[in-house]
């Protein structure tokens, strides 16, 4: 006979009797032993992990400003980052998802931005002044004199104005951000925003990745335009899909939306060069990174799942960040009648309002996670002190289950392959069934792939829905939009003049510019929402970043996540 | 004769690959859902231009005989169309993910295979044997265990725990990619001559083509074992060592020729079933394969995508068919002849 | 004098030779014991498991304990109790898709291999198209289609499991329809239909219940893979699939996946268990057809 | 010395009700260049004590007894000594050449691949070999049909190859397991030519197993009639078939199509033969012979040695006559 390979096989069969063994064994083994096995950070087995002894000597070479962290151990040389990944491209007007936005804040400078993780007041970048007039629609910005791009053309005021214009013309999904929006470059270091109406947030909006500053010339000799018509006629996109354009602290090595892009450190930037020289943003399924930061396979992770920090946070070699992330997760009830007669109902909103267990839901959400009092996340202006949170009171929700008739039965829509922030709608959904069920309502659950749930949520027939909303601009303005005729608000079924009180103070706080007057309008539109609106907002889910301790300071960024520049820093 | 033959083939087969086509087209047409809505994202659908725009650009403002037509048209010139989520052409994204997931799929039927046809041989000449009893548990363990389980299992054993094998992906991080021939790592590599990116690569892909060869290696050993035993049964294995001849070469010319003609049909069945394992395999093991491609092609409604991973898959499954059907032939001279 | 199947299709001698000599393996009194089990565990579910399965009023991560034999999630729900559930679900969805798969394919390939003509030439090129065709993309647009549950999920694996019963039916009433007794009973002047009825059928029935049986695996496995993908069971049902892919997404907490999957594997190993004594026990000639179909 | 010298063999088979004792106490010379018949019905243990003597029974068989060839104890070689027996010293032609012939492999491989091994004769000698093998056989064109796979040939022809393959190391000794039965009439006479020219022209020894007498008629120098594993009769062809001493095989003779030659009609044995699971106690035959008395059922006849180098186990007189039988049965049926 013929030999048989032993090895293959074997391996199968010992691996399913030691799993067969972990499952009948140690009860904690789970979390015990994987600590264990960390611990020592000599990376295992094979020659993919980024091993300290090769690297050790290439990295005493090239990283020679690593000294002062303290961090244990050799710093790696090139930063691994697992994210799942939401990428479409690199080209910076076109981009608008959180990876994106990750690349997008690496390759491109943006005229304003944010200092470390306060999002409330941007200050100067590109543009190394600005001014705006009394009514916040004329802003008038001066470049730096010191930044050149990759090909060693000066930063020009056309460069801006380009990229800017382009934005708007592309029509792509970061559009709206200028939208109404003229830029024109006055002179070679002068940029001037014309908005047609009142702007206030504009400056909050201006650090947005996608308004990232492109190289004119560069991008219009591959195709790119700011023409009015650039949505068809721009086809500069490929080309910066192969090489960036801008000035940022980073280069684009390699783009690829679905195995790895990486970054290379910007040798001409103009600012302080980030410690890392190369940057691997690899696209790795959430379920299996908190395996690859655990065996040193990856360096930093993003989309850990609130329920699996735990155990993490007890392992020396790594560092986990936990923050509120400024997503809010939030329930409608549909106000149109004709989706149904219970949803629009104001009994079954004061219901589902008083009969959902705000607490039993956040647990959900990890250690981080904090209520969202009102529709606006902590961190903005305008945000709800805690104590004004709708609180759970069952007598209440199941005297106005009463009124509607008792044993009331309503659709739930979600969608079901859709995560953020490692948490999944399923659970969420389940638990607010669970509750809702305690005072007098059936929830049935309706989940559907993201693609046709979006649908049936944008053309507002969803009876209930549970979406999550991720800021476009650290600006309360940005919330307008769950009113009554916003864009949320419509797909709830609650169309402008549904509410006139909640649209007078909608339409007073848009056009209104200092920031003190906006907070108490922004407050008033929030408690209003709370005791008539049709949103139940339920938290903001925590936001984890959790990197080898060995890979220096970590911060999670509430507008793009991770600041890949200031990783080490 | 044989050009007739080829001719006949090859007109089912575009007959195949059209009702493919027009399959998936009329499949993703019917399905609820609006591909501007998966794409575009919350913002830009709301803009009626920009979802004009995202319209326009895909041609679906077309009515649907008029969409098809010039898929069709698109399609004598080699063009897919352009996939809606990786914004690239269709026929790149193939080009790239096709490679990975045939990567994954030959090491595993390769270790199928080799294990397969040789514990199923072992099985049936040790019939009723102790080992035969043992090999039959486990070949049928091999097609009841669930593959996403299996991998789960396998990636936290074998690649977290116990370190044999490397994690996710098809090669180390940020490990510079072997130059593109086939597009299947192991292969480029070995013939670039760089057996780092080599020894790396493989080692990426044994553990998820181990997964993935479970189901079919219990297939194939089982297959083989009732195959071979009759085979043996047959009187010319009796005349052949009726003549002398020793044990292995019996086995391996007379025995396993013969049996090897069914075995054959259930490889190429086996290899289209490992393509649909793929997509649970190549989710867990992030593998950038046709599978996890089908998959998010299907929940983003990417039309163009999806039209031509099926067309692809459709096309593997016709290759695969003519591959037998051309082994038969060399195998079996009575096919051969007619 | 002759025995009958449930089904009221008189057995052959043959064939009642057959399920004798299967009972007498070692695997398919296995198979049948897990079998049973299982089938025991569906019906007294309620009985047996120690809370609601969508209760959610324990601590959430628990590890197995003499409380929690098998832990609870991160719902705070019991992980035996769902277990135990799962098989209402499991089960009887994998004998349904079955029988569905089993009464569109025979059906078909019946009326294919006894018809002959356009009709097979028809049924056979679908077949063929739905073998070219990727399963995940016809199911999830079956699913995307009527929504995500169960029951959708069904039918798309139908939609894509019946050729396999279709290829073997017409196979094997095709070699039978040339056979003497068939030639002659049509010779007597009974009717098509009334001949594939009493001649053809009982010949069929024996491969194809082999082939079910062993599809009873497969279709437990289809259907958690569906699951696992989110595309299959709607929350909070316990489905075995749904459940593994839960525990996936938190490896330390390994007893919300771990046993979901063990209880998908006994169970798929018990049908085959059976399955493949079945067709160790059917005679060479037929189960040829079924073996190489059988996948 | 003889060729080949068989002394008391016994085999035993398991089945699914225990082991079966399938063949009992046979004893059989052949001598160089004899040809020796072994007849009897399918079933009575003739195929399973040729195989015996290439050690190609089935797994699992118990033997006990003899079988020397050339002097050799042949039960008791080695592995690979029954190696070097098989195909080289001892050959055998199978039943059917459709299926003893391999459908895959061409004809030119399956002529000489034992000769390769066994001689270790280079590629182009052993295709030298072959196409003289093939004229041997008398088969036309043979240098073609070496490249030729089995199914482009008749019956006699693939019968004429089986049997060059046989033929293709010399062997000493030929068992032919039925050679002529699955052929039709009109080609079997040029196999049993065949067969014993080449016996005449190699002087090897030739066992024919056939359950057809009249086969044996023209081509056996002696003959040996099996019943349920036991050897019932034996001695020179002639003589036996002219003048059988053992009841059954008087039955064989009645129930040959040719037997209106001696004017009488043709006699299916009554009964079915015995099976191993059911062999009768006393004389296997017992149930079936028209002469059985008491005593048979509950003895076991021994192999009585008769004049003229014949024996025979029946103690009924066999020299009954002729007529006797036949009236009997008459009787019987009537």
């Amino acid at each position: 006979m013929r030999g048989i390979p032993p090895k293959a096989p074997l391996a199968l069969i010992i691996a399913l009797t030691v799993a067969l063994g972990a499952c009948g064994g140690g009860e904690e083994g789970g979390t015990d032993e994987a600590v264990e096995s960390d611990t020592g950070t000599t990376p295992t087995g094979d020659d993919d992990a980024p091993s300290p002894a090769t690297e050790d000597a290439d990295g005493a070479t090239t990283a020679p400003e690593e000294a002062d962290t303290g961090a244990a151990g050799p710093r790696p040389e090139t930063l691994v980052v697992d994210k799942s990944f939401d990428l479409a491209t690199a080209d910076p007007g076109r981009q608008f998802e959180v990876t994106g936005t990750i690349v997008g804040v690496a390759l491109y400078d943006t005229l304003l931005t944010f200092e470390d993780a306060d999002v409330s007041t941007p200050v100067p970048h590109l543009a190394e002044s600005f001014e705006a007039n009394d009514d916040a629609t004329e802003f008038t910005f001066t470049l730096r004199d010191d930044v050149v791009f990759a090909d060693g053309s000066a930063l020009e005021a056309d460069d801006v104005a380009f990229s800017l214009n382009r934005v708007r013309n592309l029509k792509g999904n970061g559009s709206f951000l200028m939208d109404g929006v003229t830029a024109e470059a006055v002179d070679e270091r002068t940029v001037v925003l014309r908005a047609e109406q009142p702007t206030p947030q504009l400056p909050r909006i201006l650090p947005n990745p996608t308004l990232g500053i492109l190289n004119a010339d560069l991008v219009r000799e591959n195709g790119g335009t700011d023409a009015e018509d650039a949505a068809e006629a721009d086809t500069a996109e490929e080309f910066l899909n192969t090489q960036s354009a801008g000035t940022g602290p980073y280069v684009l090595e390699q783009f690829d939306t679905t195995t790895e892009t990486i970054l290379a450190a910007n040798p001409d930037y103009w600012g302080e060069p980030p410690v890392y020289d190369r940057v691997v943003l690899r696209n790795v399924e959430a379920a299996t990174q908190a395996l690859n930061v655990q065996s040193a396979q990856s360096s930093i992770v993003l989309d850990l799942a609130a329920d699996q920090l735990g155990q993490l946070r007890g392992d020396p070699s790594l560092d986990v960040v936990e923050e509120a992330s400024p997503n809010i997760w939030f329930l409608f009830a549909n106000a149109n009648p004709e989706i149904s007669d219970v949803t629009s109902n104001p009994d079954f909103r004061e219901a589902v309002r008083y009969g959902l267990d705000y607490d039993a839901i956040l647990e959900l959400a990890g250690d981080g996670a904090v209520r969202v009092p009102g529709i606006i996340p902590n961190v903005f202006l305008g945000a709800l002190g805690e104590q004004e949170a709708p609180q759970r009171d069952v007598d209440r929700a199941t005297a106005a289950v009463e009124r509607l008739g008792g044993d009331v039965t309503v659709e739930l829509e979600y969608p079901s392959d859709f995560t953020a922030n490692g948490l999944n709608f399923g659970p969420v959904a389940e638990r607010v069934q669970a509750t809702l069920a305690e005072v007098g309502i059936t929830v049935e659950l309706t989940p559907a792939p993201i693609a046709t749930a979006l649908e049936t949520y944008r053309a507002g027939e969803e009876q209930m829905g549970l979406w999550l909303w991720a800021p476009d601009y650290p600006d309360p303005a940005d919330y307008l939009v769950f009113g009554a005729g916003g864009i949320v608000g419509l797909r709830a079924g609650w169309p402008a003049g549904s509410d006139p009180e909640l649209e007078a103070v909608m339409e007073e706080v848009a056009t209104t510019v200092d920031d003190a007057e906006r907070e108490p309008l922004f407050e008033e539109f929030q408690r209003q929402m709370n005791e008539r609106g049709v949103m139940f907002p339920l938290f903001q889910p925590t936001a984890s970043v959790v990197a080898r301790t060995d890979v220096g300071p970590v911060q999670f960024h509430p507008a793009w996540t991770i600041d890949l520049e200031a990783v080490g820093r | 004769m044989l050009s007739r033959f080829v001719a006949r083939r090859f007109a089912a087969a575009v007959a195949l690959a059209f009702g493919v086509v027009l399959v998936a087209f009329l499949l993703t047409n019917l399905v609820p859902g609006d591909p501007a809505a998966a794409n575009l994202g919350q913002r830009a659908i709301e803009d009626p231009d920009a979802v004009a725009a995202f319209r326009r650009q895909y041609g679906l403002d077309q009515p649907l005989p008029v969409q098809f037509g010039r898929y069709l048209t698109n399609l004598l010139t080699g063009d897919l169309g352009r996939s809606q989520q990786t914004n690239r052409p269709v026929r790149t994204d193939l080009a790239e993910f096709g490679p990975a997931s045939a990567e994954l799929a030959l090491t595993a039927t390769a270790i199928s295979l080799v294990l397969g046809i040789g514990l199923g041989t072992l099985a049936a000449v040790r019939r009723d044997g102790p080992i035969d009893q043992a090999l039959r548990v486990v070949s049928l363990g091999g097609v009841s265990v669930p593959l996403f389980w299996l991998a789960l299992i396998a990636l936290y054993l074998l690649s977290f725990r116990l370190s044999l094998f490397p994690g996710a992906g098809r090669l180390g991080p940020g490990a510079p990619r072997p130059p593109s021939v086939t597009g299947m790592y192991t292969v480029d590599a070995a013939l670039a001559g760089d057996w780092a990116t080599f020894r790396s690569a493989l080692g990426h892909v044994l553990l998820p083509a181990m997964v993935l060869a479970a189901y079919t290696i219990g297939l194939l050993t089982r297959f083989t074992r009732s195959s071979v035993l009759e085979v043996l049964g047959n009187d010319y294995v009796r005349a052949a060592h009726a003549k002398g001849l020793p044990v292995r070469l019996v086995v391996r010319r007379h025995v396993m020729r013969a049996a090897l003609v069914p075995i054959i049909t259930v490889v190429g069945t086996a290899f289209a079933s490992l393509l649909a394992g793929t997509v649970l395999v190549e989710q867990i093991f992030s593998w950038p394969g046709i599978g996890s491609y089908a998959y998010r092609s299907a929940t983003t409604l990417d039309l163009p995508a999806i039209m031509g991973v099926s067309l692809f898959v459709a096309l593997v499954y016709i290759f695969v068919n003519f591959v037998v059907d051309v082994l038969y032939g060399v195998i079996d001279p009575r096919i051969r002849a007619s | 004098m002759s025995a009958h199947t449930a089904a009221g299709i008189p057995l052959t001698r043959r064939q009642r030779r057959l399920t004798r000599s299967a009972w007498r393996q070692p695997l398919a009194v296995i198979g049948l014991s897990i079998a049973s089990v299982w089938l025991a565990i569906a019906a007294l579910a309620p009985l047996i498991a120690p809370t609601d399965p969508i209760l959610q009023e324990s601590g959430r991560f628990l590890a197995p304990s003499a409380e929690h034999l098998m832990g609870t999630d991160g719902l705070g729900r019991d992980v035996l109790s769902r277990v135990l559930y799962g098989a209402r679900i499991s089960i009887p969805l994998a004998f349904m898709l079955v029988g569905l798969s089993v009464t569109v394919g025979a059906t078909l390939g019946a009326a294919a291999g006894y018809v002959g003509g356009w009709l097979e030439e028809a049924v056979m090129r679908v077949v063929d198209l739905v073998f070219a065709f990727p399963p995940i993309i016809l199911a999830m647009a079956v699913v995307a289609a009527l929504g995500p549950d169960l029951r959708n999920a069904v039918l798309a694996i139908v939609v894509v499991s019946w050729p396999s019963y279709a290829r073997v039916t017409r196979s094997l009433v095709l070699s039978l329809r040339s056979s003497e007794y068939v030639a002659a009973s049509r010779l007597l002047g009974v009717s098509s239909a009334r001949a594939l009825v009493r001649e053809v059928l009982p010949n069929v029935a024996g491969p194809v219940l082999v082939l079910a049986t062993l599809e009873l695996g497969n279709a437990v496995l289809l259907l958690s893979g569906l699951s696992f993908l989110g595309l299959g069971a709607v929350p909070p049902s316990p489905e075995w699939g749904a459940m593994v892919s839960e525990g996936a997404r938190t490896f330390n907490f390994w007893w919300i996946g771990a046993f979901p999957g063990l209880a998908i594997l006994t169970v798929v190993l018990a049908f085959n268990f059976l399955g493949d004594s079945l067709r160790d026990a059917l005679d060479p000639q037929t189960s040829r057809a079924v073996r190489e179909r059988a996948l | 010395m003889s060729l080949l010298e068989i002394d008391g063999l016994a085999i035993a088979l398991p089945t699914r009700t225990g082991v079966r004792r399938l063949v009992d106490g046979v004893d059989l010379r052949v001598e160089a260049g004899e040809v020796v018949g072994l007849a009897g019905e399918s079933g009575s243990g003739k195929t399973l004590t040729a195989l015996s003597v290439l050690g190609l029974l089935p797994h699992g068989a118990q033997t006990g007894g003899q079988i020397r060839f050339d002097g050799r104890d042949v039960l008791a070689l080695r592995r690979r000594e029954l190696r070097r027996l098989r195909g080289a010293d001892v050959a055998i032609v199978f039943q059917d050449p459709t299926t003893a012939l391999h459908p895959m492999i061409d004809i030119g491989t399956q002529l000489t691949e034992h000769l390769r091994v066994h001689r270790g004769v280079s590629r182009k000698a052993a295709r030298a070999r072959a196409v003289e093998l093939l004229g041997l056989v008398r088969l036309p064109d043979s240098a073609r049909a070496l490249d030729a796979f089995a199914h482009h040939f008749s019956g006699g022809m693939k019968q004429r190859i089986a049997i060059a393959i046989a033929l293709a190391c010399e062997p000493r000794l030929l068992i032919a397991d039925e050679p002529t039965t699955a052929l039709d009439v009109t080609v079997q006479a040029g196999i049993l030519q065949l067969l014993d020219r080449l016996r005449r022209e190699t002087g090897m020894g030739v066992v024919l197993i056939t359950h057809d007498l009249a086969v044996m008629n023209v081509t056996a120098d002696r003959l040996y009639v099996m019943y349920a594993g036991r050897i019932v009769e034996e001695g020179a062809t002639r003589g036996v078939l002219d003048s059988p001493r053992h009841p059954y095989t008087r039955a064989l003779l009645d129930a040959l199509p040719e037997g209106d030659r001696h004017g009488r009609p043709l006699l299916p044995i009554p009964g079915e033969p015995a099976t191993p699971e059911a062999r009768p106690a006393g004389c296997p035959f017992h149930p079936r012979c028209v002469h059985a008395r008491p005593e048979c059922s509950s003895r076991v006849p021994e192999l009585v040695t008769l004049a003229g180098g014949r024996a025979a186990a029946c103690p009924v007189d066999p020299l009954r006559g002729d007529g006797s039988s036949v009236e009997l049965a008459r009787h019987r049926g009537g």
